[in-house]
């Protein structure tokens, strides 16, 4: 198992992060990539600033790999990085990507991987209006 | 005992401030530290807040230990 | 709708193909990468060659990509380049980039399009071993 | 008519070249090249090919005319 999760102030490519999975048995790779949305439902955002909890956020993206691993047996590899800080729209806030030799069960795991970091990773997420600011979760 | 509580997001904007040490007498739990918190910041009792201790989500009757690291954990909300 | 598809023989980035789907509007984008592997079955596979009718490859990528719009409407944004040429161990063959506000549909989407790829495009693969080679195909 | 008929994958590997003119009487089909083509190449009847005319799979019925694109498509293998 090939695991590397990391969170960041610096933009994040997939590519690099993709290049964390590496190894000639896995032939499929899927990712999510969370980017910053200009537009929540009616309201347009102006940017957004992310807050982590760094060390509990890596245990916690840690333990979520963990838990893909044993549900999903074919999933070999796993890279999940967030970044933090002020984001404009249009940036990537989150990357998770899954490696498999076949692509079967990487689709059932990387939903579950996005639910489970909603869930569980101290990650804050706080929205700028033109009129203001709130927190966001999706509780 | 000593224990240091952390702030996040809406928590440390409530709270003023990132982190701050806790004086709690031996034997305390984690709801004894929620009922001091929530005394000194009124505005926290009215957001639903969890706690983690050492990096962990743990219970309000989880018993604290000096030198722990206690985070106050608003509603999350990462991806 | 912001589609591109691309039969290209230079390396593909994801990066660079995500890029093409930019759009403040879309929140979530789901990539498939489709790397070579260097084991199939028992068989070391020693690097591959994909051909292509290239022509023809683009407009059926486009009408797979038409076909995802009109079936998941959330999807906004579709991404498919693959590469042909010869591909050493580990190098990407395709990448498949879906965007939509939310993820709620992107998923299923991308599992068709892979599907379809796999079932009308005319792109070939041919094996290369230490001691042979063959096309290959899934069906 | 004249066509010009393109070969890929193991159907090129076949037939030795990418691609190759063919005249046709008027009036001929998809099935009548394919015929011409098998008795050129017979180990192309032994692959599963199909054809494409003008970048679009068309079935054997299908007329062709001057000018026409057609391709022999062997089993696809991308993604």
């Amino acid at each position: 198992m090939n695991t590397f999760v990391e969170i960041t102030e610096r933009p994040v490519s997939t590519d690099e992060v993709v290049a964390r999975l590496a190894n000639p048995a896995n032939g499929a790779i899927v990712t999510f990539i969370g980017v910053v949305r200009g537009l929540t439902g009616e309201r347009e955002t102006r940017h957004l600033e992310y807050e982590a909890y760094p060390e509990m956020a890596e245990k916690t993206l840690r333990q979520i790999t963990a838990e893909i691993y044993a549900r999903w047996p074919d999933v070999r590899a796993a890279a999940i990085v967030h970044r933090v800080g002020r984001l404009e729209i249009g940036e990537t806030a989150v990357v998770i990507a899954l490696a498999a030799a076949h692509r079967a069960q990487t689709f059932d795991a990387l939903h579950y991987a996005i639910d489970r970091i909603k869930e569980i990773a101290p990650i804050w997420k706080k929205e700028f209006w033109a009129d203001g600011a709130a927190w966001r979760s999706e509780h | 005992m000593r224990v240091n509580v952390r702030f996040f997001a809406v928590s440390r904007e409530i709270a003023g401030m990132a982190q701050q040490p806790h004086t709690l007498p031996e034997g305390a739990t984690l709801q004894d530290l929620q009922a001091q918190l929530f005394a000194d910041y009124p505005a926290l009792a009215a957001q639903r807040v969890r706690f983690a201790v050492n990096l962990t989500y743990a219970p309000l009757t989880s018993p604290l230990h000096e030198g722990d690291e206690i985070a106050c954990i608003p509603p999350v909300g990462g991806g």
